[in-house]
């Protein structure tokens, strides 16, 4: 039987790995290096690659990416990590203005092999500034790759991915799943950007759903199946680029679409998902879609209201007998 | 002072002390969500400053804000229900440790952003500079705060308006688990103040007495309208950075020292040597116990808020606010 | 007949009048004293109300937001200016962790009423860090209104709607219309946020576009309406609240909908204008909805590049005519 | 220096200065999209910090840059093409006036954000103190700039890693119609470095020889590993902020008074007292003329990129970024 490790493990693995395997990668980030970051990702890393691969930094995220992607300019292979995606808002400039537009403003002069691995997402009572899903900030942001993977399997493979990119990736773990297991080979893999992965086939419904809420679908899909239900859930580990194909694909074979994120419904990743499959599946779509998300709001510290604001299993089950009709 | 005032000076340390106890006890146990970050250990700093405040003034406080807000008197039992989550708490419930806020008391609010707070300060003290009311900001941030770019543009702006703000510098000596030596090359924080030209003042902030006179001149000279004051009180957190954290990366000793000038000692050896007996601080620290436990039974006791609560104070109730929750 | 003004006159007027009326209200920002602001619009007022009103500040978008934020907090009716849209991302966590969310982190505690004016959108070869149309990151952002105004007429009226207003707006104006002029009544008028305009009737298609992209619709829809198609252009004016039911309402009587707007397609306001049309209007859709946006690159320099990546005219006529079959 | 060496200064400098015209002139005529900051009176702080340099070393520039990428050896045809949007350009005619680079010489770009390189030039560095190669980078900024949050970031992180950069402020007196007086209070730039720990120096930044003498002296420091300097040069722009801005802010006088210390007037008379012949000069200048004509003509000839060059270099041409552009 495979082996079985946490989210936590595999994001260290991928990093060990790659830091072994190149000398132009190094981390850089707030407390990574001794303390082993806040949620303990980085572990080990100080002890073993020393303080000039695994860089601490004062409180200062608009240095941290700057730092990083001066130095991926000129060939270095950084990885950021912001201690949590809210934090991005103090470093949106360095990320939005500068490493995703660097090299178009200099017509293909510069290449910026930058990874910026950060967690997002609700569950702790961390309320309204540690508790956030920005992935829809850096989809609308043309020049960043957006990875958010679920699984420990697809956190590994993906990262390492995203390391030997050439393009600036932003990564996006989810604190949740730092603990959650599942089975990752011993070997060596890499899993390219851009391909969804479909994590339960099934005919009658389209579920695309991110990160921990691939969990939470997957649940949903489970209890619904007892009722005759079958639901696809689609994966797509990468927001940019997006593997529409995946997606048009299940609809095509469903005629019917979920989309489920733990962002605010408004303006979020969702809505780009239901604005392509009206467009390029709209003879296919037997339903209206529905978007399973966060209320518009902020993150409530209560757990009951945090609860309450964000998606459940029980609110995806309710959206798939929705559009079953 | 009278002696009575430093009897109140010491209680107030008494009771952010027992509060963070008490709050991290019930952390410990489960009975708190999210995280904590305790200011056992740096009660002067908040008691010595919020003290030389007016009633009407400001605190801006941090993410390690409790012991700011007592001390400017939020209400323990509303306080306690709301880092318990509770309905009952100051903020409904929705704020939390980190988002401590109670204007009517003059807390502008604690901030979950490292260095998110200090252009905020600025604001409130350029409308009291309007308003030509002679209020004060008080405003609260770490060591670590202090390499955010907000911390230099907001010093900057505050100098040049010669806005009423106390930036009080509360140097625990750390920025989570790296040392100021690590983060900063200056010896002070307070030598900043020379790249905005203003005053700065560096005081012993576990000594109660030392940070409240410093701030009385920074709070005068900004009521005179002659600006911003940089007030760095050097102290020490006794918890890690949060609740929990085993704190690893301190040097051998140093905590231990640093408890032997614990503030609360070496204030409570102030007042006895003042006269003030010992049993009445004593007492009066059993009373504080009381008080403290009271609110913690209070924030038990309460109730979660309701769900379609989280639904509310997104916008203000205008018009245009009601729809745009859709 | 009605004097006419150009949209820079008409947030000056308002801005003027609402000055007057209000002692509580300032203005702060980047040279929008004695230089008048880069973009004129401030020129004038510091002369009429003195640099107590019209407070020049350095050039820290942060401290200027916290500032605007902070006074508002206790009571003030502060006017931030952010020179261009595109300088947000140096001050997002101050517009979007701080002023979006204080309110709802207080329990209701606090009140802002805080405006945010700021320029956006392309068409002055001014390159990818001053051309950006970045309504997208606002609307997901819960706690903002957002407001995107096309006419003069609608300018003024929506800048007094958001500086009375009490809760924080971000206003976003758009560069290439400062000079555009329209019928502008001398009287003082107020139109309310969250009600969308419909900008042109029609019986065919239902164009949902904002700002600029509203004469290049109502362009469009000339030229449509000489091969008889009647587009019915309907400008939401504002974006947070969203007056879905005009959208609806215009997409139950058309069955087809084209959405336009300068940011890129990818996660922008459009997706959202799909998705709660397919949601919502379902069953009235009769072909699929196109959008018609900029592409998903930074905005060139040359000026040819920069009107190939931005929505024309002639997409538009184009979207149209495919959602017509 | 050699005389052959001082002359190319000059030479450079005269660069500058006709560049800036020409382009100036060709905006003013129509042929030049966008908007334009001219540097012309700026010429011996991007000459006299740009000889300092080793060749492999880098500058980080800014919005006001056009100067600095010359002095580092830009192409002057290829970067006037830029400037007129062709497909010639350095750039392809995707970045302008504000997005110069070109990392073959060094250059790692202009920056149209105020403050946006600063933390840029920190990474370059790293990556070369990383690489063991000595080499330095000087990262060009205003005054404005120095009260963005990012120069506070970046000095801070730059001087705790001893990272080779000079940190040049570029001090022309004022933040687009902002006069330094009314945008901070310290008298000088240079009085921040305090905040770091590093090493801060004015100078007269119209004396191309001074600039460059600080530089070397910057440049040896950090090559030696011993961490970043702040370098601040007073100089000031003969145009407006743009290129059709009026300055009706400058005071009287003020603009006459800098213009007789215009930075090539006061080195051309220190050449001649070197004994440089004026007509060789003048001949230098008429050949920096036809240089600087030629590149126009070479920009003007030039074609405007085609249509679908516009979805090229989003992103770099891996799997992943052929598929992102969707
Ligand atoms: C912008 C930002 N970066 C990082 C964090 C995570 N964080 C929370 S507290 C903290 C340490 C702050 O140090 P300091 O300012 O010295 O305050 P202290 O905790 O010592 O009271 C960090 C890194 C944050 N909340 N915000
Ligand atoms: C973050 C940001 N804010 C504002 C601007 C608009 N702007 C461009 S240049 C400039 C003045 C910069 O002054 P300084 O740094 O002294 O440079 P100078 O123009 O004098 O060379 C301003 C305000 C900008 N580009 N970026
Ligand atoms: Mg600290
Ligand atoms: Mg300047």
């Amino acid at each position: 039987m495979m082996r079985e490790i946490t989210c936590r493990e595999a994001v260290r693995e991928a990093l060990r790995e790659e830091l072994q395997r190149d000398e132009d990668v190094f981390l850089i980030g707030e407390d990574i290096g001794f303390y082993g970051g806040t949620n303990k990702v980085t572990e080990g890393l100080w002890q073993e690659f020393g303080p000039e691969r695994i860089m601490d930094t004062p409180i200062s995220e608009a240095a941290i990416i700057g730092a990083a992607l001066g130095a991926a300019a000129v060939g270095m292979r950084p990885v950021a990590e912001i201690m949590f995606v809210d934090f991005i808002g103090v470093c949106m400039d360095q990320i939005a203005n500068q490493a995703a537009k660097l090299r178009y403003m200099t017509g293909g002069k510069v290449t910026l092999p930058l990874t910026i691995r950060t967690p997002g997402g609700a569950g702790r009572s961390a309320a309204a500034q540690h508790s956030q899903s920005l992935e829809a900030w850096l989809i609308h942001t043309p020049g960043l790759l957006v990875v958010m993977p679920s699984t420990p399997y697809d956190t590994k493979g993906l990262l390492k991915a995203a390391i030997r990119e050439d393009n600036p990736v932003v990564f996006i773990e989810n604190k949740m799943l730092y603990n959650t297991k599942g089975p990752v080979p011993e070997g060596e893999y890499v899993i390219p950007l851009g391909k969804a992965d479909i994590k339960r086939e099934g005919r009658d419904v389209t579920v695309v759903a991110t990160s921990r809420m691939v969990y939470f679908a997957l649940e949903a899909a489970a209890q619904l199946a007892a009722e005759g239900i079958e639901c696809e859930i689609v994966d797509p580990r990468t927001l940019v680029p997006l593997d529409k194909e995946a997606i048009l694909e299940s609809v095509a074979k469903t005629g019917r679409l979920v989309v489920v994120h733990e962002a605010p419904e408004r303006g979020g990743f969702g809505a780009e998902v239901a604005a392509i499959v009206v467009n390029e599946a709209f003879d296919y779509l037997d339903a209206p879609i529905q978007r399973v998300c966060s209320k518009n709001t902020p993150m409530p510290f209560s757990p009951r209201l945090e609860r309450f604001i964000t998606p459940q299993v029980e609110d995806i089950i309710a959206a798939v007998r929705t559009v079953m009709g | 002072m009278t002696k009575e005032e430093l009897v109140l000076l010491h209680k107030t340390m008494l009771q952010i002390r027992h509060f963070e106890h008490e709050v991290a006890k019930a952390f410990l146990a489960g009975r708190i969500p999210g995280f904590l970050h305790s200011s056992v250990g740096q009660e002067a700093v908040a008691v010595g400053v919020c003290s030389a405040l007016r009633e009407d003034d400001y605190v801006v406080s941090t993410h390690r804000g409790h012991g700011h807000v007592l001390a400017k008197g939020a209400d323990l039992k509303a306080m306690m229900a709301e880092i318990y989550g509770k309905v009952t708490g100051c903020c409904k419930g929705k704020g939390g440790s980190m988002h401590i806020a109670d204007f009517d008391r003059g807390i502008v609010g604690a901030n979950g952003i490292v260095g998110g707070g200090i252009p905020i300060a600025n604001g409130v003290a350029l409308a009291a500079k309007k308003r030509k009311n002679g209020q004060v900001v008080a405003c609260f941030f770490g060591d670590g705060a202090s390499n955010q770019g907000t911390f230099h543009e907001a010093l900057n702006l505050a100098s040049i308006w010669d806005l009423p703000v106390v930036f009080v510098a509360e140097n625990n000596m750390y920025g989570m688990g790296t040392s100021q030596r690590r983060h900063q090359k200056v010896e002070n924080i307070a030598d900043r103040a020379a790249a905005y030209k203003i005053p700065g003042a560096v005081v012993d902030g576990n000594d109660v007495l030392a940070v409240r006179e410093a701030t009385l001149a920074a709070c005068d000279r900004a009521r005179r309208g002659e600006g911003p004051t940089l007030l760095e009180c050097k102290t020490y957190r006794h918890y890690g950075h949060f609740v929990g954290d085993p704190g690893l990366y301190r040097e051998p000793g140093e905590l231990e020292a640093w408890m032997e000038r614990d503030p609360l000692i070496l204030f409570r050896r102030y007042l006895e040597k003042q006269g003030v007996p010992a049993a009445a601080l004593d007492e009066l620290e059993a009373q504080v116990i009381e008080e403290v436990r009271e609110a913690v039974d209070f924030a038990h006791r309460s109730d979660e808020p309701a769900e379609e609560t989280a639904l509310e104070d997104v916008y203000a109730p205008t018009e245009a606010g009601r729809r745009a929750i859709w």
